[in-house]
């Protein structure tokens, strides 16, 4: 049971993850808004720190990526942050672009 | 299973490249650059390589995201747009065969060393990654070899690097100065 | 709980210390592993230091209350969070999104954070605007608006943080 | 306490699915919906519920006490800064003047 979970279950989960960004990825090329787009990259970023995960899971070197997944959270913060004060700052002229 | 997972990352990447080059306004190429930087550091950190993916989400997702963004504070609405001239016809034709050169050069790079069973170490890591790996904290006292290798081993590398780095520091703040002072 | 300054300062650097020691992990047994602690407490008196202030009025925290409110929060998140997915699967997408502004009856700005929060956690709400007790809410459909109207989180928000114990 | 090895891994596989379950309806909410303020609650549902299944089936699976604990600190992290963000973004789109999409209008 231990070999079917490392050796195919999680690279499954991996990949579903990987295909499930391609959704938000698709907000993000083709949103018709600049939110959209901003909203795609944080779930983006959430998928990629579940996925630095299950990749450490994969590996058993989780202690090794949970920090840098931990990293990646406080990141994407400040990420968002600058994005959303320069959205409301200048946003009007932009958000009917495409 | 891995490979397939490997091959979707590699297209989401590709894609997110094309994307690049196609959208109108500036924020949005900087919102797809940062997503870009996202899916680079998964690739990384399913090599293995788990510093660089780190230093890529920090300075790529993180840092290049809020630099940009204050370059456009300073730019006027109008001055975002993008207008595209259309692609030139070498472009069109040298960048693929360039492509194509770098895939057939990179036949003969040496095997991806396999480290997980210390088995297969390619012909790149056999030389010196293992004195690195055994003699480094003995001969350095640092407990992390990557910090060696950066901090001693090519130390004057670094130094210059970051002298680079602060040149490049300065120049931003002097750029991004309040010119209202 | 009713804390002051100092108390206050010792919660705080007690927590920082734990969470580095939690990240770094260190070997405590040994001589390096104890300097790798001893400066995590260092550090973290320093960052509490900085972030505690000495003229504040601190409200009481019931602490126990707290973490009931947090498994109650859990509950109702996925209780929405499946309210949510069925609306997302149903192909007639029987969704009517709404603005609502709601005036919320809270004595301090810590619970109308609290509040605000839990609205944008709860799948199916989220706080568009909090301008310190008047929140504009955006909501999914009828049933996860009734959800902010009927004040059943205020109520049980309400007495989590007091200003009426001041130390 | 040889029945907790045997029972271990069905059950994380079991907690992951079903987060992965809620991660898919959320990327078909993100597909499917209409306008960026609707669009959020479905990445609100999948930042929480869906995060919360598979990191707990994750750290059921962790080998050590560490591991789990800093799996508990990522969610902990994710639950408290994604409201922030979720907010940040709508708030970005109310302020420079985005109408929400209403039954009414269409």
């Amino acid at each position: 049971m231990m070999d079917f979970f490392q050796a195919t279950f999680i690279p499954g989960v991996m990949m579903g993850l990987a295909l499930l960004s391609t959704a938000y990825l698709y907000r993000v090329l083709c949103g018709p808004t600049v939110f959209d787009r901003m909203l795609g990259l944080n779930g983006i970023s959430t998928k990629v720190i579940l996925l630095l995960l299950v990749i450490g899971t994969a590996n058993d070197r989780v202690d090794m990526f949970v920090d840098i997944a931990l990293g990646y959270a406080l990141l994407n913060l400040v990420g968002s942050l600058a994005i959303a004060k320069y959205l409301e700052h200048q946003g009007d002229a932009i958000n009917a672009m495409d | 299973m891995m490979e397939f997972f490997e091959i979707a990352l590699l297209i989401l990447l590709i894609t997110t490249a094309v994307g690049i080059s196609r959208v109108r306004n500036l924020i949005s190429a900087v919102l797809v650059l940062a997503c870009y930087s996202f899916l680079m550091a998964a690739v990384w950190a399913q090599l293995g390589a788990v510093d660089v993916a780190f230093v890529e989400a920090v300075v790529g997702a993180g840092l290049a995201t809020v630099l940009f963004l204050l370059t456009l504070f300073r730019a006027r609405a109008q001055d975002t747009q993008i207008r595209r001239a259309r692609t030139p016809l070498v472009a069109l034709l040298g960048l693929p065969l360039l492509g194509f050169l770098l895939l057939y050069a990179a036949v003969d790079l040496p095997p991806y060393p396999d480290g997980r069973d210390g088995q297969d170490l390619g012909k790149a890591s056999t030389r010196v990654a293992a004195e690195y790996l055994q003699k480094s904290y003995q001969k350095t006292e640092t407990p992390n070899v990557v910090t060696a290798v950066l901090m001693d081993y090519r130390a004057f590398d670094t130094l210059i690097e970051t002298g680079v780095i602060f040149t490049a520091g300065i120049a931003c703040a002097l750029l991004l100065r309040d010119r209202a002072k | 709980m009713k804390p002051n300054y100092y108390t206050l300062l010792a919660l705080k650097t007690g927590l920082l210390t734990l969470i580095w020691c939690a990240l770094s992990s260190p070997d405590i047994f040994s001589e390096s592993g104890l300097w790798d602690v001893v400066m995590g407490a260092v550090a973290a008196f320093t960052v509490a230091w900085l972030n505690t202030e000495r003229k504040g009025v601190y409200g009481a925290i019931r602490v126990g209350q707290l973490l009931g409110y947090c498994l109650w929060l859990a509950g109702s998140i996925f209780r929405s969070g499946c309210h949510l997915s069925l609306l997302i699967l149903n192909p007639r997408l029987p969704i009517n999104p709404k603005m609502i502004r709601h005036r919320c009856e809270l004595s301090n700005d810590s619970s109308a954070v609290l509040l605000a929060n839990s609205i944008t956690l709860t799948p199916g709400t989220i706080t568009v605007e909090l301008d310190s007790h008047d929140l504009i809410v955006h909501t999914i459909d009828d049933s996860s608006a009734a959800d902010v109207t009927d004040r059943h989180i205020e109520r049980k928000i309400d007495g989590l943080f007091s200003t009426k114990g001041m130390s | 306490m040889q029945w907790i090895d045997s029972v271990k891994d069905p059950a994380a596989m079991a907690l992951i699915l079903v987060g992965l379950f809620f991660l898919v309806v959320a990327a078909i909410g993100v597909l499917r919906l209409p306008d960026i303020y609707t669009r959020c609650h479905a990445v609100s549902l999948a930042d929480s519920l869906g995060a919360f299944f598979l990191l707990a089936g994750l750290s059921l699976h962790a080998s050590t006490n560490m591991v789990l604990v800093k799996i508990l600190a990522v969610l902990v992290l994710l639950y408290l800064l994604n409201p922030a963000i979720a907010h940040l973004t709508v708030r970005a789109a109310h302020r420079s003047g985005l109408k929400p999409w209403s039954r009414e209008d269409t």
